[in-house]
């Protein structure tokens, strides 16, 4: 490892750590996911990035939404995303999570991810090849190193309007707010009328 | 006094850089072994200090505690453990006191997951515990068969009389226990054929289902304590220990390099053919050293 | 060979129209009041796999069609002499005013998610059945989805396109 | 001062209890535990001396004798501390019930009626002193009615077989010896044949064999532990069931001798070897037996079974080092499975009297201070460093080992590991993992059940930090028995062959818990969460069915299940059904009619004519 990479580990280890130790959850939805084992395994071997697929949100900091998310699963991913311990960054994966792609008029499918949970990075494509996930993260390491990957603060500075949107699609929640939701309810309405 | 606060010290420092350097050279060389460049050997390193810089969530007192139980336990049995020359407090509790202390490990683990309250982290409990007994029953009877070979409780005894004669790897009773420990060798350090404690694909890795952030990094030390344990034992027990630490972290790698080519190639094991394998084997071979022991007494 | 279990057909049932469009299928119209004895009859002869249950959704008639599709498990060739390698389709049509159509899941059981489901996507409401709740959707729909009737484009406008975007202030702060 | 005040203090304690519940129950509440207190003090009083003093003279023109000496001292002040704090826990148990009086009265009797066992000098005084605790805790067995009253017969059926043994020994010595005291008699049998002794040693062993339920004599016992009102478990399976070890120790190394003792037989078929064997046999199957159970006192009495095993293996191997781990191992046994016992009591107290491990669970959140008591109780059985479990069981391995046994040696670790699976199912079962939600508003337990929770815990912890203070009193005992004394100091056992330093154990894993409590505490907080926030694959998690307790060892019961049935008891059970048909067959001869007794008469009269014609013997 060269010099000033050194220095970087003396200075920020914290950040440099949560940069080269990627684990990400092993959530699958949609198809994107076929192109996760292939380049988690010996084709395109992710664990040079320090990327490796973790079974529960707990150990995890990178959550890989690969593809269409219905609202069945859209309570899934807000409850995964709740468990995952900060800091957490997330990337959606293929178009649908972006703007619905090919499902942009369906009945069930929520179209824009962003409006439930915050998300850092987008890998537009359908399907995107698996180079694309490691040019994803070394995207993310560049916005970890500008402290632009910031989707957990936002989450926590603006979670009540977060929960309001994810209670207009789902109905109430099953599980009590994660932060407080109060604060100023005028402006709540304001931003969701 | 002052050499004995020394070793006190170091001993412990010794068997985390082994330990946790012995993860990394792990993965490094599964990576070869699957075609892969495979990550950096510090990557460990890197994992621990990202998780002790995470938010992580805790489920209570017990569920601190335990996990700080596991690793200090792990921590002074490496005390009691001769590394080369380093054995501080081998004095005050012989084989049967490490034997008794290698609890704190499981069960402290156990304490802090059971608190977790998650099935996944029972099943796993429930099979680390069914797997210790599993080759606990071979261990024991390798134990005995050396203790009652060498007529001491004391393992600094014990890797005297070895470095007197030979490696009781190679002298003529004790190498039937030895094969039995090499054999049960896998599933002490919980990995491959045995890796069913944490299963991802089943249990979504057992036990540490609910660690995250400082508590899966305490876990991992753990860990690496607990493989440079068992592997130090066996060095001590069957490779005559050694007279320097250096000698003696040769072999823990060299043992423990054997053990990683075991672990890469096999797929898991069930619990049920785990313990018919561990109960029917390594069990007859170290019942039959035990008597050859019994047998050609010194 | 078709023809044999389309005379058996013919024999016992009565004034139904069966044709056989291609080699391998067998298509019954049946009014909505023998289906349970017709299902019944084709398990008695064997073909005891409800592949399918499904529903299409005739708008101009007005109606809804319940279609049912059949086959038999067959290990060895000797059993085709009793039994033919074939897929049976049986389907009924129900006003679509008022969709309430009987269960068969006493003739079988394995038709109980596939009702489940058509009564959630179209609606129909079949009697006897134990548990008619959602099984995928989520949110509830005024009109269910599947009818030909639903406007999907209209209802993402009303409902998902509203839910407002949040704009990032958190770089700012 | 003088011991048999002690025991008239005892009974008549006992007695005046139950009159003064009659008056009122604050009075007979605050009499009990003051006069058990006031037995301890009275007996703590009496530590060192060496006294024998005649209790009555002229029971058919023999002297009873009592007499204090270091064992009966250590018993009994072992069983007055155990019988104190389960008095004291029963204040909040027994409350609701009805028959209060009694249940006090009984427990004072067995208490004194073990005090006295312990404190009698000659054989027909024991005698006495057992029956009355053998009767009175068969009251106390069957107090609570229904199947209680059927565990309490299995139990007093056994143990008046037993103590028919006994009698048969105590006559025979009788007419050899021509006396009771032991002291006598312990001059006189150095003389007898090594048949007869054996023969001596066989009729005590099965009274003492069925009262400390050794296998294969053992069947009564699962019943009786888990019927029994929680307090009375307690001091059944942590003293009453020493009673029959006190016993061993008595015939083996007082009346017998230890020289003669150990010379019986040769080899594998010495005497101590055999009993030895049964100790190991005793230490395995129970234990594994116990594996398989899912009632939490059940599975407690199995456990007693298999640490009988251990103290049996430890006082028959017969060195200094195995019969010092023998009796502390004993004191141990019972401190922690008294501890154990009245965990249960309070868990059953508070859920309503819930003992299935399959139904409970999450306790930890209401009952903390139960939860703390019970796992230092379990980790004192298990023998987990820091407790005093270890240390007897060290002593008792390292015994094992140096003796040359490792057989022996392996079935003792093995039980110790059947011992940790149970004993994490008993805790994880009833105390960990997800709370119920009808058991969401449990409070914690009484402040009389955790004083004595408490009490047991500090002993266990403190005796097995500082080992030589117990371990000074055994060693005055063993030597008292002939045995090399050993060095004993205050943290532990120095001897050539490895010595063992709890102290130097206890420095290191505190200052180990220290260090790594610091760098846990160099992260960031923790938030608390609750059970609800749990790992369920995105899902919220499932009410009351997210708990991992029925058949927790699933696939090791598939496969030991088959092996592990109670034999013995299916065949006493037989035999019994036999000796029932036998009894209806023999009754038929009674016809009622008094013509056929007439003849019976003349037949025999008939007989023992013919017999006196043919051989003339009288």
């Amino acid at each position: 490892m060269d010099r000033n990479k050194l220095v970087k580990w003396l200075k920020e280890p914290a950040k440099m750590g949560h940069k080269y130790s990627l684990h990400a959850v092993y959530f699958c939805t949609g198809c994107g996911i076929i192109e996760v084992p292939p380049s988690i395994t010996a084709r395109w071997d992710a664990e040079r990035f320090g990327v490796i697929p973790v079974a529960t949100p707990r150990q995890a900091n990178l959550f890989l939404i690969t593809g269409y998310v219905s609202v069945k699963t859209l309570k899934a991913i807000i409850r995964t995303y709740e468990q995952m311990p900060e800091p957490k960054f997330t990337v959606g994966f293929g178009s649908c999570p972006i703007n619905g792609g090919m499902y942009w008029d369906s009945y069930n499918t929520i179209k824009h991810l962003d409006k439930y949970i915050p998300v850092d990075g987008w890998i537009a494509g359908c399907m995107p090849r698996p180079e694309a996930i490691f040019v994803a993260v070394t995207h993310l390491w560049t916005l970890i190193d500008k402290e632009m990957a910031n989707g957990y603060k936002k989450y926590r500075a603006k979670y009540r309007y977060y929960r309001a949107n994810q209670e207009k699609v789902l109905g109430t929640l099953e599980w009590p707010p994660l932060f407080s939701i109060e604060g100023k309810d005028e402006e709540l309405v304001k931003e969701t009328a | 006094m002052v050499m004995r606060i020394v070793e006190i010290v170091v001993s412990p420092i010794i068997a985390f850089v082994i330990g946790i350097f012995l993860l990394g050279l792990s993965r490094k060389i599964m990576a070869r072994i699957h075609w892969r460049y495979g990550p950096p050997i510090t990557q460990p390193v890197i994992d621990i200090i990202k998780l002790f810089n995470q938010t992580s969530m805790s489920h209570g007192r017990l569920f601190n505690l335990g996990i700080i139980l596991s690793l200090a336990g792990s921590m002074v049995v490496v005390l009691f453990l001769p590394i080369g020359k380093l054995h501080p407090l081998s004095g005050s509790g012989g084989l049967l006191v490490i034997l008794y202390l290698m609890l704190f490990g499981p069960l402290g683990i156990a304490l802090s997951g059971g608190e977790a309250a998650n099935p996944n982290t029972s099943i796993g409990i429930s099979r680390t515990l069914v797997l210790a007994l599993g080759y606990e029953l071979p261990l024991i009877l390798i134990l005995l068969a050396v203790m009652s070979h060498y007529r001491s409780i004391s393992i600094v005894e014990i890797v005297r009389a070895q470095q007197e004669t030979h490696w009781s790897l190679l002298s003529f009773p004790l190498v039937v226990p030895g094969i039995a420990y090499l054999l049960i060798l896998p599933a002490i350090l919980g990995e491959r054929p045995f890796e069913l404690i944490k299963a991802p694909q089943e249990i979504s890795s057992g036990p540490m289902v609910e660690y995250g952030g400082k508590y899966l990094a305490l876990a991992t030390i753990q860990h690496a304590f607990s493989s440079f344990i068992s592997i130090a034992l066996f060095v001590n027990l069957f490779l005559g220990g050694s007279s320097n630490p250096g000698f003696f972290i040769m072999k823990v790698i060299v043992v423990f390099v054997v053990e990683v080519l075991i672990n890469a190639v096999f797929p898991r094991l069930r619990i049920e053919q785990a313990i018919r394998y561990l109960w029917r084997w390594p069990a007859l071979i170290a019942f039959a050293g035990l008597i050859l022991v019994y047998i050609f007494k010194r | 060979m078709k023809n044999s279990l389309k005379k058996q057909l013919e024999s016992a049932f009565k004034n139904t129209q069966i044709h056989v469009p291609e080699n391998d299928r067998l298509i019954i119209n049946v009014e909505k009041d023998r289906v349970i004895s017709i299902l019944k009859f084709l398990k008695e002869k064997g073909y005891e796999h409800l592949a399918l249950v499904s529903c299409v959704d005739w708008i101009e008639e007005k109606e809804f069609e319940v279609v049912y599709i059949l086959s038999a498990y067959l290990q060895n060739e000797s059993e085709y002499t009793e039994r033919e390698k074939i897929n049976i389709i049986v389907k009924t049509r129900i006003p679509r005013d008022a969709p309430r159509f009987v269960t068969v899941i006493p003739i079988f059981q394995n038709s109980e998610p596939y009702e489940r489901e058509i009564h959630e996507l179209f609606g129909i409401h079949f009697e006897g059945h134990p548990r008619q709740t959602p099984l995928f959707l989520e949110r509830d729909y005024k009109i269910p989805p599947f009818r030909k009737d639903f406007d999907t484009r209209q209802y993402v406008k009303e409902v998902f396109d509203t839910i407002p975007i949040i704009e990032d202030r958190a770089s700012e702060k | 001062m003088s011991i048999e005040i002690l025991l008239i203090v005892a009974f008549g304690g006992a007695f005046l209890t139950y009159f003064l519940g009659k008056i009122s129950h604050i009075l007979r509440d605050a009499f009990a535990v003051l006069l058990s207190c006031a037995l301890i003090a009275f007996i703590s009083y009496f530590y060192g001396k060496d006294i024998e003093r005649p209790l009555y003279v002229g029971f058919l023109e023999m002297q009873l004798l009592l007499r204090l000496n270091t064992l009966s001292w250590f018993f009994a002040i072992t069983v007055s501390t155990v019988g104190t704090l389960s008095i004291i826990f029963s204040l909040s148990y027994i409350r609701q019930r009805e028959k209060t009086d009694f249940y006090y009265f009984m427990m004072l009797l067995v208490n004194a009626s073990m005090l006295g066992i312990v404190l009698s000098g000659d054989l027909v005084s024991f005698y006495i002193f057992w029956e009355i605790m053998s009767w009175s805790a068969f009251l106390l067995i069957s107090y609570n009615r229904g199947p209680a009253l059927a565990a309490g017969m299995k139990y007093i059926i056994m143990s008046v077989i037993g103590s028919i043994g006994i009698l048969i020994g105590i006559l025979s010595i009788y007419t050899t010896c021509g006396t009771i005291h032991m002291t006598q008699i312990a001059a006189q049998l150095t003389a007898a044949s090594s048949r007869y002794i054996i023969f001596i040693i066989i009729t005590f062993s099965v009274g003492f064999g069925i009262k400390s339920a050794m296998v294969p004599l053992h069947t009564w016992l699962p019943d009786a532990h888990s019927q029994a009102p929680s307090p009375f478990s307690a001091v059944l399976s942590g003293i009453l069931i020493k009673m029959g070890t006190y016993g061993f120790l008595l015939i083996m190394y007082v009346i017998v001798g230890m020289k003669l003792f150990l010379g019986l037989g040769s080899g594998l078929f010495s005497v101590n070897y055999i009993l030895c064997f049964l100790g190991a046999v005793t230490a395995v199957i129970p234990t594994f037996i116990a594996l398989l159970q899912n009632d939490a006192k059940r599975l407690l009495a199995w456990h007693s079974i298999g640490q009988i095993g251990y103290i049996i293996m430890g006082i028959t191997l017969g060195t200094s080092l195995s019969i010092a781990g023998g009796i502390f191992h004993l004191l141990n046994h019972a401190m922690f499975k008294a501890l154990l016992f009245l965990t249960v009591g309070a868990v059953e107290y508070r859920t309503g009297g819930v003992r299935d491990l399959n139904s409970l669970g999450g306790l930890i959140k209401r009952m903390p201070v139960t939860f703390t008591a019970a796992l230092v109780g379990a980790l004192g059985i298990i023998g987990v460093p820091l407790t005093n479990g270890f240390v007897s069981k060290w002593l008792i391995y390292k015994s094992l080992i140096l003796e040359q046994h490792p057989f022996f040696a392996f079935a003792a670790f093995i039980g110790t590991w059947g011992t940790l699976l149970s004993f994490y199912k008993f805790l994880h079962n009833m105390f960990l993992g997800q709370l119920p939600e009808k058991y969401k508003d449990v409070e914690k337990a009484p402040f009389s059940m955790q004083f004595s929770m408490i009490i047991f815990s500090i002993v266990i912890i403190l005796t097995g930090i500082l080992p030589g203070i117990p371990l000074k009193v055994i060693n005055a005992i063993q030597t008292s028995f002939g045995f090399g004394p050993l060095h004993i100091t205050i943290w532990g056992i120095i001897s050539e062959t490895g010595t063992i330093n709890m102290v130097n154990i206890f420095f290191a894993l505190i200052g180990a818990c220290v260090i790594v409590w610091l760098i846990f505490r160099a992260g960031p907080k923790a938030t608390k969460i609750t059970q609800d926030n749990n790992y369920a694959a995105g899902a919220a998690i499932p009410k009351d069915r997210y708990h991992y307790t029925v058949d927790f060892y699933n696939p090791l019961y598939r496969m030991i299940a088959p092996f592990l049935r109670d034999f013995v008891d299916e065949f006493y059970m037989r035999l019994a059904k036999w000796i029932q048909g036998l009894g209806n067959g023999v009754r038929r001869i009674y016809t009622g009619d008094v013509g056929y007794y007439v003849i019976y008469i003349i037949l025999f009269l008939a007989v023992l004519i013919f017999i006196q014609m043919k051989w003339s013997i009288w």
